[in-house]
């Protein structure tokens, strides 16, 4: 489902990936982790196709990155889902009006997207905040919004960029149970996180360190590394 | 057919998005179509005054000062039964009293009234409309110089030569003004769109980030672009009859009795036409290059 | 005094941030002046030549057409001697073929010239100005009058009218006219400039989060409008200029002689300076109400 | 440093604060939680002078924020830093600019500022990155932006909600040490956070635990709660 081999990725002199490699499969859930500024976001975003592959070969859901014209990027994000670690949902439209924006944007059908939409809301406990705009709502609350954006749409691959760093333990590990769902259900899931326990809840998942871009042994894990 | 309905909805409600924007680039758009609306009347109403005028010709008629105005008058009569355009006459008291508030207000025009030198006088004018006007401009002339008691009849050549240069002139300005017009009207509307498009970059950066076509995204803001356009040129013609209104009547009087007229027709649908056309293409470029 | 060079200095650097929204406000607000300015100008020149034909009062003399032509050529030369504006003068071949023209492209002028009703003629304007206007001006007249040969001076009553019609008018039209613009164009500049410091939102309130006093906020958004103000104006006037240089001309041949005028030293101070102004009240009222 | 009595406050219809009362000395330390939606937020923008007393009485280094005229909010700004959950940092601008920000509208001399924000992104481990824009750095530097630019004015008081969020354990720990010096030296500290591990670290704080906009009993905690 996803294939990264001697990815490297610069921003001006600055090597923020380097030579990167491993694979995933359909099903298959990813830690990434390591320090603030390894190169976590970086790799998320080559993954999605928002950043340029500049060195190595990338391929994520069929989708070779590298050869990708920008006018079929669209067709690539219809199916691998992100959670930004800013969030990046729109502030002066409403909760609803956010996470149900993925599936309007396919052409679903209103009642359809209802359903869908209502369905997510309740599983992140956001359904009391629906009518509300996202910037009335708080820190944690536009976090889960950002999380039930990228779940509504069942991605194949979905990628999480430190999407509980505004939650505490337990809506933490709730989170960590929907993600477990998608997971078990098929859908690739590739999460960026600082949190060790998060890490620990899923014992079978694969693990990358980053740090300053390469990817190195993770220095505290008892688990294996990604490969 | 469902998408594309809900992108013509998207297109309207994004103007209920951030008002204020939205109203202030309206109101740019609608008060530069009518500035230049306004310019565009006035050129206009030249053009129509100087093509009238190049159309008629003058004659200036003068009896003789000793022929007895009873007669002059008579004569006066039968005149304006002719087929002609108009006519204006001046008895010599009227003509000296011209004189002398021409000259000076507070002129004394008794002093001179006993020993008038001035005859009476005549302005004819007389429209060159029609297939027959040359035989029909030197019937007219020799006719009134039979006329007993007429001493000259002379024409306007300055007047006449004023209106052909306008028409020679015009060619060369009332076109390429218009055409300039329209180029300012249309880089002023441009520019406000972009500006106002410029506050939804987030926007359509985040729905191309959840999947959305680039056709997705463009076209409600063309729909909005092009509906700015439309709104701003109707209100701009708004604002426009509203000013001739209070300036149809502002030159009819004596001697002028112009009418003000406005724009025709096919004026009146150019204008929003034009600033929908800009407002779509403006946004179509807007849009085109921020995807990139 | 280190603040207030800082909050300069912020005001001018701030321009240079977000520059494509600094140009498209720039452009807007020169061109939206531009365009006011071309209506300045002909507006101007409309009152400028109004006033000069209304200090003006032409003579039409007309010459017995059996007076020797010679003779009428050794008057028209002692008449270009003597204190007149200027004068025009027309042999009865000259007059013909004017009238020819006038009627009509084709007309045969050869075959009305042996027997030519028409009498030599000139055009005499006479400068109204200066204190003995009314005594010269009838001294003139006697003096044509006296000269041997002349048949008639006739005066030119409608044009006269015209001009005085135009300078009745000129104050019910020409000011409002020019108000409407300056508003407009206040209007359109306020609005873009406003529309540009919406985008400066976030900064000026986190300007206000860490602590910055609303005169620091403040001052380098006014010196920003301000300077967007005035930079529009220098280039709309720059363009209008151009303009002119261009068209300067395009009036200037027989028998118009008409060269259009660039505004005033007045105007050209006030374009720039009332934009500034314009640019420094629509930031001062676009802040004001960020900061509520 | 810090009174608050029978504070509430409300969005429309919804109580976000319910009669909270608390006060905190000069140099006193006082760790916010609960969970997301609680009214965290809401209690340090009422703090900070952002939203307006609504019901109650609140003081802050000695501005009475009930009767505190808008012309006025900045000189209690001058005292009272915060580090926003969302960061509020210009994005368009530099590190460095960005910290220097408060300084320079103190009027504060440029040699100075030079020392003053060296200095605080050196002990946040930003110095590297000072010439970036902050749209340019990886999630967790612009979070230590955010805290640099509040601690570079020696706040009397230091407001930080959720300063450490996208910030890995090391760096958490390492942030809460500066914090800690902060208090050590005489400022008063209001710290929103999740972060049990933070909280334990530093055993003589108070605590304030809120749930629904109401004070509650500290569900797990060991240390007793703030009067
Ligand atoms: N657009 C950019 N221009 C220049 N440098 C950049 C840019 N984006 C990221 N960087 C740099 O690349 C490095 C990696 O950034 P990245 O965002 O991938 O880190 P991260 O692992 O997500 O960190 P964090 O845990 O703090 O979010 C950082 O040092 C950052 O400063
Ligand atoms: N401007 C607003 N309009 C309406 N409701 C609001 C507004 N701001 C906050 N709220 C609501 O008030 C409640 C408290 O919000 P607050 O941001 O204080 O929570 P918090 O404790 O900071 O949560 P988190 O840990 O998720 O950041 C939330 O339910 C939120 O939806
Ligand atoms: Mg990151
Ligand atoms: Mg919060």
């Amino acid at each position: 489902m996803i294939q990264v081999k001697h990815l490297s990725h610069s921003f001006g002199r600055y090597w923020a990936l380097k030579n990167i490699s491993f694979s995933l499969d359909k099903g298959d859930f990813l830690f990434l982790t390591g320090p603030s500024g390894a190169g976590k976001t970086t790799l998320m975003r080559v993954l999605h196709g928002s950043l340029a592959v500049q060195r190595g070969v990338a391929s994520i859901a069929g989708f070779d990155l590298k050869n990708l014209p920008e006018k079929r990027l669209y067709l690539l994000r219809r199916e691998v889902a992100i959670v930004f670690q800013d969030f990046k949902i729109l502030p002066d439209q409403s909760v609803w009006d956010n996470v149900a924006l993925p599936l309007q944007v396919r052409g679903m059908v209103s009642s359809q997207v209802h359903k869908r939409v209502r369905a997510v809301l309740r599983s992140l406990r956001l359904d009391s905040k629906s009518r509300y705009l996202c910037r009335e709502i708080s820190g944690g609350e536009q976090q889960r919004v950002a999380v039930a954006r990228a779940v509504v749409i069942n991605p194949k691959v979905l990628l999480a960029d430190e999407p509980t760093g505004n939650l505490d333990r337990k809506l933490s590990l709730q989170l960590m149970e929907v993600f477990r769902q998608f997971h078990v259900h098929g859908t690739t899931v590739v999460l960026a996180t600082h949190n060790e326990e998060l890490i620990r809840s899923l014992p079978g998942a694969k693990i990358l360190c980053l740090k300053d871009g390469s990817a190195v042994e993770c220095s505290w894990g008892p688990e294996g590394e990604g490969a | 057919m469902r998408i594309l309905a809900r992108l013509l909805y998207l297109g309207v409600i994004n103007l209920g998005r951030n008002r204020w924007a939205q109203f202030f680039t309206l109101s740019t758009v609608a008060f530069t179509a009518f500035m230049a609306g306004i310019f565009l009347l006035l050129l206009y109403n030249v053009q129509q005054a100087a093509r009238s005028t190049q159309e008629d010709i003058q004659f200036q008629v003068y009896w003789d000062p000793a022929y007895p105005m009873e007669e002059i008058r008579e004569q006066w009569k039968e005149i304006s039964s002719w087929d002609i355009g108009s006519m204006e006459t001046f008895t010599p008291e009227e003509a000296l009293e011209d004189l002398a508030g021409s000259i000076a207000g507070d002129l004394d025009a008794d002093s001179l009234a006993g020993d008038n030198p001035l005859p009476a006088t005549a302005l004819i004018e007389f429209s060159l409309q029609g297939q027959d006007t040359q035989d029909r401009a030197l019937l007219m002339r020799s006719r009134l110089m039979e006329l007993p008691g007429v001493q000259r009849v002379s024409y306007n050549p300055l007047q006449v030569d004023l209106a052909r240069t306008w028409v020679r002139v015009s060619s060369g300005i009332f076109w390429p003004l218009i055409g300039l017009m329209l180029v300012i009207t249309g880089l002023v509307v441009a520019n406000t769109l972009k500006l106002n498009q410029m506050q939804r970059r987030e926007e359509v950066e985040i729905l191309a980030l959840v999947g959305a076509s680039s056709s997705y995204i463009q076209f409600p803001l063309l729909v909005s672009g092009a509906l700015q356009g439309l709104v701003g040129g109707v209100l701009s013609l708004g604002l426009l009859r509203l000013l001739h209104l209070a300036l149809e009547d502002v030159l009819y009087f004596p001697p002028l009795w112009l009418k003000i007229e406005f724009l025709p027709l096919s004026y009146i649908l150019a204008i929003p036409g034009v600033l929908t056309l800009v407002g779509l293409l403006s946004s179509f470029l807007a849009v085109n290059n921020r995807l990139r």
